[in-house]
């Protein structure tokens, strides 16, 4: 794995992690550049189905994170999704996805040092843990097999 | 067909430093459906924003993707650059190459990669996006206020006095609420009456207010700019057209015992009665409770002596329907009764009052017209006590929360007390005094010092009587909980400011949210105090927790100003990033199956339901609708739909899949 | 038994229902559903230790339906459903009667849902001691074992959705793998496919599953997916005290606690 | 050709499928998991079930894949290069192990993808089948191959049928086809000539039910029976029957896009589904289950024979095993012989 | 690739025409020179069209089989492909297999008058034939085009109806629903069944060609029969699902025919016969 660059998918709210992201912008603090943000207007609208296709199409590993508990724009949105996160992660872990590969998290709008962090803890443990091969395995696939008799 | 045109910005140095933008701008120009790409020093000056207007004239693109600073920053300014140039805002999309790449990475490949991986994620949604426009909502220019006390009264005058029509309701007979009932006023001291009455008279007499004395909430329905709102006028059971106020009813009525609500039971009144002397309106009612012609059938005395024949006792309650745009919640608080605290042995002992009793005993127009006199015999106490945190601060009485008001009304109380009886002692047990406030902390000096109310830090313990002495044990906690015993003629508990008997209930008609102690909750505890989460209602005063009269009063203003923001429009604009359920031809009419699971997921109940009826009228399918009104588009119903039935409008299905499979994936 | 049969009689008769739905004799010992509207065949009617098909799946069957009001005759993990179902506004005293079976085999009539949902609320939702074991024993395996335990288990699945079919809460008429703008779930059977639809499956039933087995027993592949439901109700218990079917209830999955706890959330 | 017959010595079978291994041949052959048995890539002769009734599943999926490639696709700046699959990539396969009335079913898809247009997809992977069947010694309450045209020693379809005579008796192979005798050259050891032998009192009992062509006749003018909306009133509407017969054909095809690159695919689908005739106006041909239901029964009995003369049923009673709720179709056949008039 | 009957010809957008709110005509030409001198169809047979990575589509080739070269398909965005499809810009590629089903009989029809109804979207099918009777125009007698949709704005092939309306050779009647006129519309308004009977063409020996939603079918085939046409000189063609397109996916059988094969086109005498399942 000596030049093994992860793919992370960071799924972020509008108002509190992306403002978060820009602060760190702004204070130019630097941080790994593996990371590719998607905004989403409230962790409430993050689909877990979105997670599965991420690490369908190659991603190695995922960030979700929004506002911090009672600090939500829409008052509830991230409590809602706390409680999904919970579930769906009991799942992944049930199923035997690696639950190291997807990194939740609260980061404020004024906690830009907070997100470099984040991303940079995630970037070290994926590189330590190598390209989500497992995952990769069953999406190839159905698209190299002739039959699957 | 998509037409898409990228433009790059440098931002100066900004981006070009670490990121090739160059690059950028021709690897986008090779993707699907991108017909124009180009990189520019500044995209937001002037010159910037016209190539982009240009680009969208003559290449005739149906989508821009700008890859410049934060959205946060510019989004509303390359929308508007689009509008301008006749392209649908919500076309223009904002790949972040400053904030998110070219200031937190260093200048190689990679980091221009990721540029260009960001600015290709967005090409693919904006592909996906859909001409939007702003969705409009009439807004009826009259505001509902709820609760005639100070706060209710200042939001309706503020209101009123902006040219809007004010429906301002009240529960009792008259205005004026809690402040009406105080004696003088921290921390000035000044007389209560003197500064609440005038504001009372021009609530009666502003051309935009219409007043409802004695009515109540019944329902609401509707949304922001559209309320419709029933209100429930009680009968007062006499014409008040008629009515003079003459007062000749109210001294005939034969029925005097009756406990005053006003005078918090320390006084009484007749059956017909005007609550206080200063009420708005200044007429009577008829409390069918005591009267003795509805409780016997007969008397009719009062209808004998009207002069203008106003007694009406058949009169029956009315509802009026009426549409409004916006409501302010102005129902304030309660104290607890001090029968919440039976060690302190109330009932057995009428001497033991609450803070509310006492401003009636000091109010010039109380019962014992201003003078200190204990209810028991009238005797006027040499010693009296005043009890701090009755309730609040006290995990046990279920009231964790400060009241906040005590520690000055006490420190009130108690100089009121010193100067209406010269020589007596007052005595005053606190956990902390709490003075925040503009010339507080010197009012409780001012006791203290000037007039040497004495201060004991802890908590009482007991009260029992004793040959006719109030005897109060507690400790002192300053010296190191030495136990103190006073033998009192009166003590006056500051009981916990609670939220009102039906709060919940009223919340629930509203459809806005309460916190544990059925305090109004307000849509964000910093940057939203006076708004709820349901758009177009606001609180005022003590309905929101236990507030004092400037902040009551700061506060009813502020919801006044959001008000009259409100209705400074005749139709209120709204971002279209709205959620919506599937339509579909009949039978199927749409793919929701109606388990309205996503109602109880959506934080603004925006969620309808909406029924279809075949020929014959009988309802063949139920499904959810969204209330573009309330909804404020956070999703959280799209992640929820289980058949994929709700889209929200900006950031589809459709365009957030593929801006996943953008992402990972080369084109 | 024959109480079920002399009450769906009655209950024909006097037409107060139109329909009621109950098991009959099937091939060999199986048994299966049957829909009884004509009095004079409530005495096919048959309940037994192998009734386990839950019938709610067919209140929620437009064929059914639409002969008018229904009765069924419900055990426990039926009464469950029905109470779920009508939580979701598809059933409601107007258009079902309950004829309930308790664990005992007894016939109880519910004279409306509130009734039935008192009845239910007496038992909780129990993992069976068998299942627990297996659910124990995949806790103690290596995420990597459990990986391949999965796509052992799922890779055979050839979507016929005989599970979905035979679920109770998947009465959508379109549901999320049939939803192709964007195609979610792929619609081939292949490893990601099946993948993809089966960890949908669990958390959309997440909340609302009532653990009766339905989609295990109609697998004909005898792939073990409910032990994927089975793993969240456990969860539910683990971290929100688990759920009950409830009319007027919150639903797990649409509604929070503020205090929600987790240790994962950074 | 003609058959020729010859004699397999019980441990010989071994022998047999060694020596097929040695010769680099994939073997698919019965197996169990989950208590179900069904066709699965085998290396050893101990994996082979051989105590079942029936697979659950047919093997028609080793001709007619539940998820086949068709091709693949690439965007390039010049445009798009397109590959469909290299029918010289399908594999030689052994199918070891088939019922009687499974080998009859390639009759029926063949059919289907030949009536008109010819597959050649298809038909390159049948070519390269080589279907190794075994009679029945037991049937159960589900079995009506008899009914259906076919019998427990039928041997259509295969290209060796083994009949094993007696309980742990030797075999008589049936050699029916080149494929077969292919076989038979690369074990010759193993292939003793048999002399005259009766297999018909090894095999199982499968007593006749219904005559397929009363039946034929009797939905000719049944469209609009009653009894469709009885009959399915329990169907739930899965693909359980349609994906367990060996002669359903019913398919999607679908496309499989990642980034510039994807995939065309051809994947089972089955008329049962309510979503399988639906119009993107919303308007549904078969919008009711029982029109799904008479849909199934009447491509296999009535517009099968009618239009590629061949019955699609083999009467292996998958469907009415694998049912989650026991929709039997033996039983509806029957009544609906008896019913209709 | 003969052999992989699921093989689409690869074709290049060669023009893209806005025709209505959701509807365009792509002209397209195939990549491939052999391809296009080995293909032929005849009108009303129909195709898969392609686009890689979101899937197949099933429509009418619009254009006549006596213009070579290209061949034109008009669809409306309903669905996945469909939207796809008109996310396709001028010179991308696609897919398209066929030519598939049957076609109309227009060598039986010389000598005869023709008379073509057609509605909103279902104007392509019976475009293909227009051409081609055009195309050899002294073969027949009297042509006439009734055409109708909901309104002038959803009308197709507009440019066309100018010409057709200009030509000697041809009776054109357009109409669109009432409430569907623009101010300066002079065609006809009315439903067209209404307008059928209005104009009530000939059915001596007549050809009724009727193409539209299964509504307007439903109510012009008895105006055709009062105006004396017989069941067999009606013809129409049949929109059922389709996957493969030559017999074998399973989705158009109506009864025991393949809309695919034995259809598109059937007369209304065919459609007496057929179950009601399309």
């Amino acid at each position: 794995m000596v030049d093994f660059e992860p793919k992370i998918v960071a799924f972020v709210c509008n108002w509190c992690t992306y403002a978060g992201a820009d602060l760190t912008g702004t204070s130019r603090i630097k941080y790994a550049s593996n990371v590719r943000i998607v905004r989403f207007p409230c962790t409430g609208r993050i689909d877990y189905m979105l997670l599965l296709k991420a690490f369908a199409e190659g991603a190695d590993g995922i960030i979700v994170s929004g506002c911090h508990p009672n600090d939500c724009h829409y008052t509830s949105g991230n409590f809602h999704a706390r409680r999904r996160w919970i579930m769906f992660r009991s799942l992944c872990d049930f199923m035997g996805i690696d639950t190291r590969r997807i990194k939740f998290s609260w980061v404020s709008a004024a906690e830009g040092a907070k997100w470099a962090d984040i991303v940079n803890t995630i970037v070290a443990s994926i590189r330590e843990l190598g390209p989500y091969e497992d995952y990769k395995k069953v999406v190839k696939k159905p698209v190299k097999e002739v039959s699957n008799g | 067909m998509s037409k898409i045109g990228v433009f790059v910005c440098h931002c100066g140095e900004n981006i070009s430093a670490t990121v090739d933008c160059a690059k950028v701008a021709e690897t986008a120009g090779k993707y699907d459906g991108v017909t124009f790409s180009i990189d520019y020093k500044y995209m937001c000056s002037d010159p910037g924003q016209s190539i982009i207007k240009n680009a969208i004239k003559e290449k005739g693109l149906t989508g821009v993707v700008v890859a410049s600073c934060s959205p946060r920053m510019h989004e509303p300014t390359f929308r508007k650059a689009c509008a301008e140039a006749g392209l649908n805002p919500y076309m223009c999309e904002m790949a972040n190459l400053r904030e998110h790449c070219s200031w937190v990475h260093e200048k190689d490949d990679a980091t221009t990669e990721k540029a260009i991986d960001l600015v290709r994620i967005l090409v693919e949604k904006v592909k996906r996006n859909q001409s939007l426009d702003a969705i409009k909502v009439p807004v009826t220019k009259t505001a509902l206020v709820i609760g005639g006390g100070i706060a209710g009264i200042q939001a309706s005058l503020d209101i009123a006095n902006s040219g809007h029509k004010v429906i301002l309701i009240e529960k009792d007979p008259s205005i004026g609420g809690h402040m009406s009932q105080l004696s003088e006023t921290f921390p000035t001291l000044d007389c209560s009456q003197c500064i609440l009455t005038p504001r009372m008279v021009e609530v009666a007499q502003h051309p935009n207010i219409t007043l409802y004395t004695y009515a109540e909430l019944e329902s609401l329905e509707g949304f922001i700019g559209n309320f419709k709102a029933k209100i429930r006028r009680k009968s007062k059971s006499i014409d008040e057209k008629l009515c003079t106020g003459c007062g000749m009813c109210t001294t005939k009525c034969p029925n005097k015992k009756i406990p005053s609500e006003f005078n918090e039971g320390l006084g009484t009144r007749t059956a017909i009665y005007v609550p206080f002397p200063q009420a708005v309106p200044n007429k009577p009612v008829i409390d069918r409770i005591h009267c003795t012609y509805y409780t016997k059938g007969k008397c009719r005395i009062c209808e004998k002596v009207c002069p203008t024949q106003a007694i009406r006792f058949d009169q029956e309650d009315q509802i009026v329907e009426t549409e409004v745009g916006a409501v302010v919640l102005a129902t304030g608080f309660t104290v607890k009764q001090t029968d919440f605290f039976p060690e302190y042995g109330y009932g057995k002992y009428s001497d033991i009052i609450t803070g509310l009793q006492f401003e009636r005993l000091a109010s010039a127009s109380g019962p014992t017209l201003g003078e200190i006199r204990r209810p028991s015999d009238g005797k006027i106490p040499e010693k009296i006590v005043f009890v701090a945190c009755a309730g609040s601060r006290d995990q046990a009485k279920g009231i964790p929360y400060c009241s906040k008001i005590c520690c000055m009304y006490i420190a009130k109380h108690a100089m009121l007390y010193q100067h209406k009886v010269p020589g007596g002692k007052s005595y005053v047990f606190y956990m902390d005094i709490r003075a925040g406030g503009k010339m507080y902390e010197e009012f409780v000096r001012r006791a203290i010092e000037d007039d040497g109310v004495n201060y004991v830090r802890g908590r009482i313990s007991r009260i029992y009587e004793k040959n006719g002495k109030l005897i109060v044990n507690g400790a002192d906690t300053l010296l190191n909980a030495m136990p103190v015993e006073i033998e009192a003629d009166m003590v006056v508990l500051a009981t916990a400011g609670v939220a009102n008997e039906g709060a919940e209930e009223l919340a629930q008609k509203l459809h806005v949210s309460y916190d544990s102690y059925h305090f109004f909750a307000e849509a964000h505890p910093k940057l939203k105090p006076v708004e709820t989460n349901t758009a177009g209602i606001f609180l005022a005063g003590a309905c929101q927790s236990p507030r004092d009269i400037p902040e009551s009063v700061a506060m009813a203003s502020g919801a006044a100003a959001k008000v009259a923001g409100l209705f400074s429009q005749d139709e209120l604009t709204r971002e279209p990033l709205i959620a919506v359920v599937n339509r579909q031809a009949a039978p199927v009419y749409s793919s929701c199956v109606g388990c309205f699971l996503c109602v109880s997921a959506c934080p603004y109940q925006a969620i309808e339901k909406e029924e279809f009826k075949n020929r014959t009228g009988e309802v063949i399918k139920t499904v959810a609708k969204v209330n573009p009104g309330l909804c404020q588009g956070c999703g959280t119903c799209v992640a929820f739909c289980r058949t994929k039935s709700i889209d929200i409008q900006g950031y589809t299905h459709e365009q957030m899949y593929s801006e996943v499979m953008a992402l990972l994936n080369e084109y | 038994m024959d109480d079920l049969r002399k009450r769906a009689k009655e209950l024909l008769e006097s037409s107060t229902v139109k329909v009621v739905i109950g098991y009959e004799q099937g091939t060999a010992n199986k048994t299966r559903a049957l829909f009884v509207e004509k009095p004079e065949d409530a005495v096919k009617l048959i309940f037994d230790s192998y009734c386990v098909q839950n019938l709610a799946v067919y209140v929620t069957k437009r064929e059914i339906r639409d002969k008018g009001k229904m009765a069924i005759a419900a055990t426990l993990p039926v009464l469950r459903s029905i109470i779920q179902l009508a939580s979701e506004s598809q059933v409601n005293d107007n258009n079902l009667l309950v004829l309930g079976i308790t664990p005992e085999s007894k016939l109880v009539e519910f004279s409306n849902l509130a009734e039935v949902e008192t009845f239910v609320h007496q038992y909780q939702i129990e993992i069976d001691a068998h299942n627990k074991e297996i659910l124990d024993k995949l806790d103690k395996m290596t995420p990597a074992e459990r990986w391949k335990f999965w796509i052992d288990e799922l890779t055979p699945c050839f979507k016929c959705y005989a599970c979905r079919a035979a679920c109770p809460m998947c009465y959508c008429h379109r549901c999320t793998v049939d939803f192709n703008q964007p195609q979610w779930i792929p619609v081939p059977s292949h490893e990601l496919g099946n993948l993809e639809w089966h960890i949908m499956r669990a958390v959309h039933l997440t909340g609302r599953c009532v653990d009766c087995d339905a989609c295990y027993n109609a697998c004909p592949l005898g792939i073990p997916l409910n032990l994927l439901t089975k793993k969240m109700v456990e969860e539910a218990k683990v971290h929100f005290g688990g759920y009950q079917p409830a009319i007027k209830g919150e639903h797990l999955m649409s509604t929070y606690k503020p205090d929600d706890k987790e240790n994962f959330i950074q | 050709m003609n058959i020729d017959k010859w004699l397999v010595r019980k441990d010989s079978l071994e022998k047999l499928f060694d020596i097929l291994k040695q010769n680099s041949k994939t073997i698919y052959a019965p197996a169990t998991k989950n208590g179900k048995v069904s066709f699965i890539e085998t290396d050893s002769f101990s994996g082979i079930t051989t105590d079942y009734i029936q697979t659950t599943q047919s093997s028609k999926e080793i001709v007619f894949p539940r998820t086949e490639k068709i091709l693949d696709y690439t965007k390039n700046r010049d445009g798009m290069s397109v590959k469909g699959i290299d029918l010289k990539d399908i594999p030689e396969i052994i199918l070891w192990g088939v019922r009687p009335c499974d080998a009859m079913g390639i009759d029926g898809l063949s059919a289907i993808f030949n009536w008109d247009y010819k597959d050649e997809i298809y038909n390159n992977r049948l070519s390269r089948v080589t279907v190794l069947g075994f009679s029945c010694s037991k049937s159960d309450e589900y079995c009506f191959c008899t009914s259906a045209g076919g019998g427990p020693g039928n041997n259509a379809g295969s290209d060796i049928l083994f009949t094993q005579l007696g309980t742990d008796g030797d075999y008589l192979a049936e050699v029916l086809t080149e494929k077969g005798s292919a076989v038979v050259l690369l074990a010759s050891g193993l292939f003793e000539k048999a002399g005259e032998i009766k297999k018909e009192q090894f095999l199982a009992e499968v007593p006749v039910r219904f005559n397929k062509e009363e039946i034929r006749k009797k939905l000719e003018n049944s469209f609009e029976s009653e009894l469709w909306i009885e009959h399915s009133l329990r169907c739930l509407g899965c693909g359980a029957c349609a994906y367990v017969c060996p002669t359903c054909a019913c398919f999607d095809i679908q496309d499989e896009a990642h980034g510039k690159a994807g995939t065309r695919v051809r994947c089972w689908d089955s008329c049962g589904f309510s979503l399988f005739t639906l119009h993107t106006s919303g308007h549904n041909p078969r919008e009711l289950q029982s029109q799904r239901w008479r849909q199934r029964i009447m491509h296999k009995f009535s517009y099968m024979p009618d239009r590629l003369s061949v019955y699609g049923c083999t009467g292996c009673g998958r469907c009415s095993r694998a049912c989650p709720v026991d929709m039997n179709i033996l039983e509806h056949l029957i009544s609906i012989q008896e019913v209709i008039v | 690739m003969t052999d992989n009957l699921y093989m689409p010809y690869l074709m290049k957008i060669e023009k893209v025409t806005y025709e209505a709110p959701g509807v365009k005509t792509f002209m397209l030409k195939f990549i491939n020179e052999e391809d296009q001198n080995r293909f032929t169809f005849k009108a009303g047979q129909f195709g898969e069209y392609s686009v890689y990575g979101v899937g197949e589509s099933t429509f009418c080739i619009a254009s006549s089989p006596t213009r070579k070269g290209y061949i034109e398909c008009t669809f409306r965005q309903t669905g996945k492909v469909t939207n796809a499809l008109s996310g396709c810009e001028e010179g991308s590629i696609i897919g398209f297999r066929g030519p598939y089903g049957n076609t109309f009989p227009i060598d039986e029809w010389k000598g005869k008058n023709l008379l073509f109804i057609a509605g909103g979207i279902a104007l392509p099918p019976m475009r293909c034939v227009i051409w081609n009777a055009l195309d050899q125009r002294d073969n027949f007698k009297e042509i006439t085009i009734i055409y109708g949709a909901r309104t002038v704005n959803d009308l197709v092939y507009k440019h066309e109806l100018l010409d057709w309306e200009r030509r000697k050779d041809i009776k054109l009647v357009t109409t669109v629903d009432p409430g569907g006129e623009s101010p300066d519309w002079k065609g006809e308004i009315g439903f067209v069944p209404t307008i059928v009977e209005k104009i009530a063409p000939s059915s001596k020996n007549s050809i009724a060609i009727v193409c539209g939603p299964p509504v307007m079918i439903k109510y012009t085939f008895p105006v055709l029969t009062k105006l004396g046409f017989q069941d067999e000189n009606i013809y129409t063609t049949l929109e059922n699902r389709m996957k493969c397109g030559f017999g074998k996916c399973g989705r158009c059988n109506v009864g025991k025919y393949y809309v695919c094969k034995d259809g598109p086109v059937f007369t209304l005498s065919q459609l007496k016969e057929l179950p009601d399942e399309y």
